[in-house]
């Protein structure tokens, strides 16, 4: 019961996040409901009992993509009659929310398809020293690619975002 | 390259310097000491009781608050020429000018007031006074006020203080 | 607890972000709407991994959380020098880049 | 009559025969101390600063009494022309008091400039060895007047005899003691006498209107338009925003304009920049009580769908051309009457035969060239009467009275403020048809409702 | 749940609300203080509240009472978000709480078999939980800033923001240092491998064991809670006050104290990851249980003994000046705070002694060895700000160019290079 409650607020907080992501005018309200939402995403993960992913979220998700993001957005600090002018947003919203509803429904029935209960979690589970276990027993190739990922988009966001060099450097 | 530019020679190149950690060392040992000393013994801490102990090293070149002075004959030495108020960076005198009955000059203030709270006690209103009228050796340097309106001194207030260092009369056309 | 709220949440987040992505301009909520539906993802391998009660599922979940930080240095590094190009967030004002000329 | 060519200070000059050297020399932007010279009253040669080297002269010459001969090769500055106006300046600064803190022409002052470029900083002459003679004697119309300061220069005395030809005042005495002055028991006394003011170059001469109200160089000189009369004078409206203050205006000036008023403006219209901030209408009365805009607001908007069919506007013929002009397509719009009558702005006392006009609406040529009407016709019903600052508006019956007043003073249902002249842009036509452009010069912190701004508010206001 | 688990409960979170909310007083007191000292000058010593001024941290609660009570003033350009604008600070001041309560302050206590934390929030994944808590700090900071809509609030808050991204990098890379030589995240843990010893004699401390990583964590939390040197975010002497500039009264504490709440917890953690944490050093708790009545006889002789120099250091420093003549509260506070020594003194021997009677494994003893170790973390708590406040008034601050250079130059190759010595020592040693 407590169980429930809980993921309804943490749902309500996604889904209220979410919402206000894609519909604020102001990119840095629209910023502070994706963190709303990633914070409460972050609650599902505690909830189910996956507390290195819960931090892990809170670490990279909230803490260094959202504050990134936050910062560009300082940065670049768009005044408001700058932002793209949309006047039919809510429209073209409801217009795609339509679209894509089947393809929502279908992959709900996909996903409820397998028709699986949750089991027993074994002790440890969520832990950094199980998480560790699997992912450097299982997972160390994937694990090697994301890191070589990481450096490529390392090498090309500063390639990307450095300035043209000045002309007395 | 011109000949008044200076080169200040750089200090603090070599690792030792860059490395920082030795430098803190001898700063944090120097705070520490005096943190060591006070605290053992806080009665040789030589300071000034304020406000039982009064400062009595203020100077003559001390910009205290204003004041406006008199002439000879105990009246008002300014004559609302304005150049305080010209002068002033934060715009903080003000000024009223009337026609003078009594014979003395031509011109008085009527009203002049200064908003202490604007005010940043740079001194130019004195220097640009051509009358000696206004000067800030009142040697008071705590004004104090229950309220904004407090802080706006008038005119018969401005003339009511006296110089901290021997009460002068302005010395305009001496 | 059954996982299905979970399957029909991940879902709702998924579909917001395509709504997102179809609806708005301003170049960062596209890309923070992307973020959303790799988050809807990630949340489904998170209740995958509960399901099974492994954490092979949680694993790429933690990949995943990798990736999206890789996404948004990289995405948030275009936005910057697109905004630096042409001083707006529009991204209609894009749309046009095989057209040096009106660059 | 052909031009010769004068070369002054190195600088070739292509330049009419019979034009003073000092008028060229001023035209071309040379520096040239000068008192006594003026554009209006001509040389009089007896300040002697306007010194200048004409080459192959042996002393200085004053270019107020000199003609430009062909090839002549003038001089303006060098040491010799220094030296000669320091010892002119310290002749003139003789007797001056030098109390330059409590003279009201500090910072326009000829004397003053003049003394920071070429004075003998140290007098020779101790202050209590200098003559003293009267000061602040009021002189009538106005003018102030401190023997001690004077120059000298005449300028006064020549406006009076040249050309207002009243002869007040003129300069008694010899040597030291040599003043202007009025004849005993006489006043200053004509409806010019405040020019005098404008042309003495130092503070001998002050106005008692202005005098003490604001240092000159706070204030800020805009370029516009007496509003006096018909004659449409070119003015400086001198105003300045003190802190915490609003904008205020201190002075009218004139303004050289050749084609109207040359170089003078009448007293009256001197002092018409009074009316611009006494007994302003500031806000907004409904029946009798102050109400707030939008209150105001949907009132006029009521009363003006009550009366669609019988409205009758009284434009002000010191309206702007421009006003006039949106106020036309209001009463086209509201299927008014719009009348301007005349009548009351005419006064036959006022006019004389130089810068005074009997018509005192500035822009009574405005009405005629638009095509106003003037009479109202007197069987009319009149359901609305909307009057935009009209004086006949008490006399007319109506049966709603909506009136826009800059000024206090009138009793309708609905009154309204509106923006005085100075605080609107338009054109004014002056009566010989010359139309001139009024900038805004004064910006209210709480700007008040133009009659334009009036018009645009009322916008759909008939459907 | 047992009554022991609640109440254990109930003492850690009470404990660590105190310490955390209770210390924020305290600590502006012991900042102002201080640098009236390091100065030579007396600092706040005057406010007192029937005499007593206690050193002077009357004052600060009175700034407290008058933060609270002050007149709260909107900035009228704030038009949008102003909810958010004074829910920022809050953001900020929470998460600076949050971030304390993962701190042990004593041993695991046994109660009927039950190991019990005495812990705020008693989870395990305590440095993890630290980063993660102190990286949403940062959200409350970055809006204040923009909100406040003024340039220099807007670059207080980017300079937080990107000062902390340029820090959690190094941080995070001196953690992992750390959690491969205690293989844990768990503080208690941690806290438990120092007890032992390195080399025969020196405690295992972590500064000893990992002493770069060490360096770095010390350096990134100054950075972290935006304490001088890298005080940058506030910069005063350039950007007026920074992200606070626009905020008054409630507000404005909030993001003040909330400074001086993340300064607490940043000592607290040094303190728990370094410095042994509640331990003594060279004593275990299990040592301590099994040998408390050793321990208490120690205590008997030390206590009245230390009690006798703090009073003698009051009666010396707490004295009238001669040019305050009148201010005779002094010597009234003096006497009574000599009684309330002695006798605090008494009613500890007395419990010493029954302690020391007590046999080995009683559970008064446990419950005695958690207050002790509850002490000497405070102790350890109390030394470690004092530190902070230290650095503050010794150190000029640096320039924002020289703090990021710092951070990605220096400390992110130094702490990578840490984690590979770490590594290969962690990898031959077993």
């Amino acid at each position: 019961m407590l169980e429930n409650s809980i993921f309804a607020i943490l749902a309500l907080f996604l889904l209220f996040g979410s919402l206000g992501m894609i519909s604020f005018k102001q990119t840095v309200f629209s910023g502070l409901s994706f963190l709303l939402a990633m914070m409460a995403l972050a609650g599902l993960f505690a909830l189910l009992e996956n507390s290195f992913l819960f931090l892990a979220q809170i670490m990279v998700s909230v803490g260094a993509v959202v504050v990134i993001s936050l910062l560009v957005m300082l940065s670049v600090n768009v005044n408001e009659q700058n932002l793209p002018n949309e006047p039919a947003k809510f429209r073209w919203m409801l217009f795609s929310a339509i679209l894509v509803s089947p393809f929502a429904l279908l992959m709900y029935k996909s996903l409820t398809h397998m028709n699986r209960e949750f089991v027993e979690t074994v002790a440890g589970y969520g832990s950094l020293k199980m998480m560790g276990a699997t992912l450097f027993s299982d997972w160390v190739l994937p694990f090697e690619i994301v890191s070589v990922l990481l450096l490529t988009a390392m090498v090309g966001a500063i390639i990307i975002a450095r300035k043209e060099p000045a002309n007395d450097a | 390259m011109d000949k008044r530019i200076k080169t200040v020679p750089r200090y603090g190149t070599g690792f030792k310097d860059r490395l920082y950690l030795p430098a803190i060392y001898e700063g944090m040992k120097i705070t520490f000491k005096h943190l060591k000393d006070n605290v053992s013994d806080s009665n040789a801490i030589d300071v000034l009781e304020y406000p039982e102990e009064q400062p009595t090293d203020i100077t003559e070149r001390y910009r205290g608050l204003h004041r406006l002075t008199h002439r000879e004959d105990d009246t008002v030495a300014c004559v609302a020429c304005f150049m305080c108020a010209t002068a002033c960076p934060s715009n903080c005198i003000f000024i009223e000018a009337t026609e003078r009955t009594d014979g003395v000059d031509e011109k008085m203030p009527q009203r002049f007031a200064i908003d202490t709270l604007e005010c940043i006690f740079c001194g130019y209103c004195v220097e640009a006074c051509p009358c000696d009228a206004i000067r800030m050796d009142t040697g008071i340097f705590s004004l104090t006020g229950n309220a904004r309106e407090d802080f706006v001194l008038e005119k018969e207030q401005l003339l009511a203080y006296k110089g901290a260092f021997g009460e002068e009369k302005s010395i305009a056309g001496k | 607890m059954t996982p299905e709220p979970f399957f029909a949440l991940a879902t709702v987040l998924f579909s917001l972000g395509i709504v997102g992505i179809i609806s708005r301009r301003n170049l960062f909520v596209i890309y923070m709407s992307i973020e959303l539906m790799l988050s809807s993802v990630n949340l489904i391998l998170a209740v995958f991994s509960r399901l099974h009660g492994d954490m092979n599922g949680s694993v790429i979940a933690l990949l995943m959380i990798a990736v999206i930080a890789a996404e948004a240095a990289l995405f948030l590094a275009i936005i910057v020098g697109l905004y630096r190009q042409r001083r707006t967030l529009d991204s209609d004002v894009f749309s046009k880049l095989s057209q040096r000329d009106t660059l | 009559m052909s031009d010769i060519t004068i070369t002054v200070d190195g600088k070739e000059l292509t330049v009419p025969r019979d034009e003073l050297l000092i008028k060229i020399l001023n035209k071309n932007n040379f520096a040239i101390p000068q008192f006594c010279y003026h554009d209006a009253l001509g040389m009089d040669g007896n300040c002697r600063m306007c010194m200048v080297e004409i080459e192959g002269q042996k002393r200085p010459q004053i270019a107020c009494n000199t003609l430009p001969k062909e090839g002549m090769e003038v001089r303006t500055r060098g040491e010799k022309i220094d030296a000669t106006r320091q010892k002119i300046l310290e002749l003139e600064l003789i007797n001056h008091p030098v109390d330059c803190p409590i003279c009201d022409q500090a910072g326009e002052c000829k004397l003053q400039d003049y003394y920071m470029d070429y004075g003998l900083y140290d007098s020779n002459i101790a202050k209590s060895d200098k003559v003293h003679q009267r000061k602040h004697i009021d002189l009538g119309s106005e003018v102030m007047l401190d023997q001690e300061r004077c120059v000298l220069c005449a300028r006064c005395t020549r406006f009076t005899s040249d050309i207002t030809k009243t002869h007040e005042l003129g300069i008694i005495g010899r040597g030291d003691h040599a003043c202007v002055s009025t004849m005993p028991g006489k006043k200053l006394d004509n409806a010019y006498a405040m020019n005098v003011v404008d042309l003495c170059p130092v503070g001998a001469l002050t106005s008692k209107d202005f005098r003490f109200k604001q240092r000159v160089w706070f204030l800020t000189s805009t370029p516009s338009i007496c509003h006096g009369c018909a004659k449409g004078c070119n003015i400086f409206i001198d105003h300045n925003r003190e802190k915490y203050k609003d904008d205020t205006v201190y002075r009218f000036r004139p303004r050289e304009n050749q084609q109207i008023n040359g170089h003078f403006i009448c007293d009256t219209g001197r002092l018409s920049y009074k009316e611009l901030q006494e007994k302003r209408q500031l806000e907004s009365i409904f029946e009798a009580e102050p109400v707030e805009m939008d209150v105001a607001t949907s009132a006029l908007k009521t009363m003006l769908k009550m009366h669609l069919k019988d409205i009758v506007i009284l434009a002000s013929p010191e309206l702007y051309k421009e006003e006039l002009e949106s106020l036309m397509r209001l009463s086209e719009r509201l299927n008014a009457t719009l009348v301007c009558p005349m009548e009351s702005y005419y006064d036959e006392r006022f006019g004389d035969d130089w810068l005074k006009s009997p018509q005192r609406a500035a822009n009574a040529k405005a009405i005629e060239q638009l095509g106003i009407s003037t009479e109202l016709s007197q069987e009319q019903h009149i359901g609305l009467l909307m009057s935009f600052d009209h004086r006949d508006f008490p006399e007319i019956k109506s049966d709603h009275s909506v009136t826009f007043q800059t000024h206090i003073g009138v009793d309708a249902d609905l009154i309204l403020p509106l923006a005085a002249y100075s605080e609107v842009a338009g054109t004014l036509v002056n009566e010989d048809g010359i139309e001139q452009w009024c900038k805004q010069v004064i910006h209210r912190k709480e700007p008040l409702y133009s009659v334009r701004e009036w018009v645009r508010l009322l916008e759909g206001v008939e459907s | 749940m047992s009554t022991a688990t609640i109440v254990v409960a109930v003492f850690s979170l009470v404990l660590a609300a105190l310490l955390a909310l209770l210390m924020i007083p305290v600590l502006v007191w012991l900042e102002r203080r201080v640098a009236g000292l390091v100065q030579d000058r007396l600092g706040p010593n005057r406010t007192n509240v029937g005499g007593f001024r206690l050193g002077g941290v009357v004052q600060s609660f009175a700034d407290v009472i008058k933060l609270v009570l002050k007149g709260e003033y909107y900035p009228s350009h704030i038009k949008m978000g102003r909810w958010l604008f004074m829910l920022a600070p809050a953001i900020t001041f929470a998460m600076a709480l949050l971030a304390f309560m993962v701190i042990p302050f004593a041993d695991n206590i046994v109660v009927d078999g039950e190991s019990l934390r005495i812990q705020a929030l008693p989870i395990e994944s305590g440095i993890l939980w630290y980063m993660a808590i102190g990286a949403v700090g940062i959200i409350g900071i970055v809006f204040g800033g923009w909100l406040s809509h003024n340039k220099y609030s807007l670059i207080g808050a980017v300079r937080a923001g990107a000062q902390m991204i340029g820090y959690e990098l190094p941080l995070g890379l001196s953690v992992i240092a750390i959690v491969l030589t205690y293989n844990t995240i768990d503080f208690n843990v941690m806290v438990q491998w120092q007890s032992g010893t390195v080399l025969g004699f020196l405690p295992a401390w972590g500064i000893i064991v990992q002493p770069l990583a060490a360096v770095i964590f010390i350096i990134t939390l100054f950075v972290e809670t935006n304490r001088a040197p890298f005080s940058v975010a506030e910069g005063e002497s350039e950007i007026v006050a920074g992200y606070m500039t626009e905020y008054t009264a409630m507000k404005f504490a909030m993001y003040f104290m909330g400074e001086y709440v993340a300064m607490n917890t940043a000592s607290a953690v040094i303190i728990t990851m370094f410095f042994g944490g509640y331990q003594l050093p060279w004593v275990s708790t299990q040592f301590l249980l099994e040998h408390f009545s050793i321990f208490a006889l120690v205590m008997m002789p030390l206590i009245p003994l230390v009690v006798y120099f703090v009073i003698k250091w009051m009666r010396k420093n707490n004295r009238v000046r001669e040019t305050v003549s009148t201010d005779g509260g002094r010597l009234f506070e003096t006497k009574v705070l000599t009684i309330a020594l002695i006798a605090m003194t008494v009613i500890i021997e007395l419990i010493l002694v029954y302690l020391a009677l007590q046999p080995v494994g009683a559970f008064s003893t446990s419950i005695a060895v958690t207050l002790f170790q509850v002490v000497i973390f405070v102790v350890k708590l109390m030394v470690f700000n004092l530190f902070f406040i230290l650095v503050r008034w010794t150190l000029p601050r640096f320039r924002y160019d020289q703090v990021q250079k710092m951070g990605w130059h220096y400390l992110l190759p130094l702490s990578l290079l840490n984690i590979f010595i770490t590594a290969l020592i962690v990898v031959g040693v077993s």
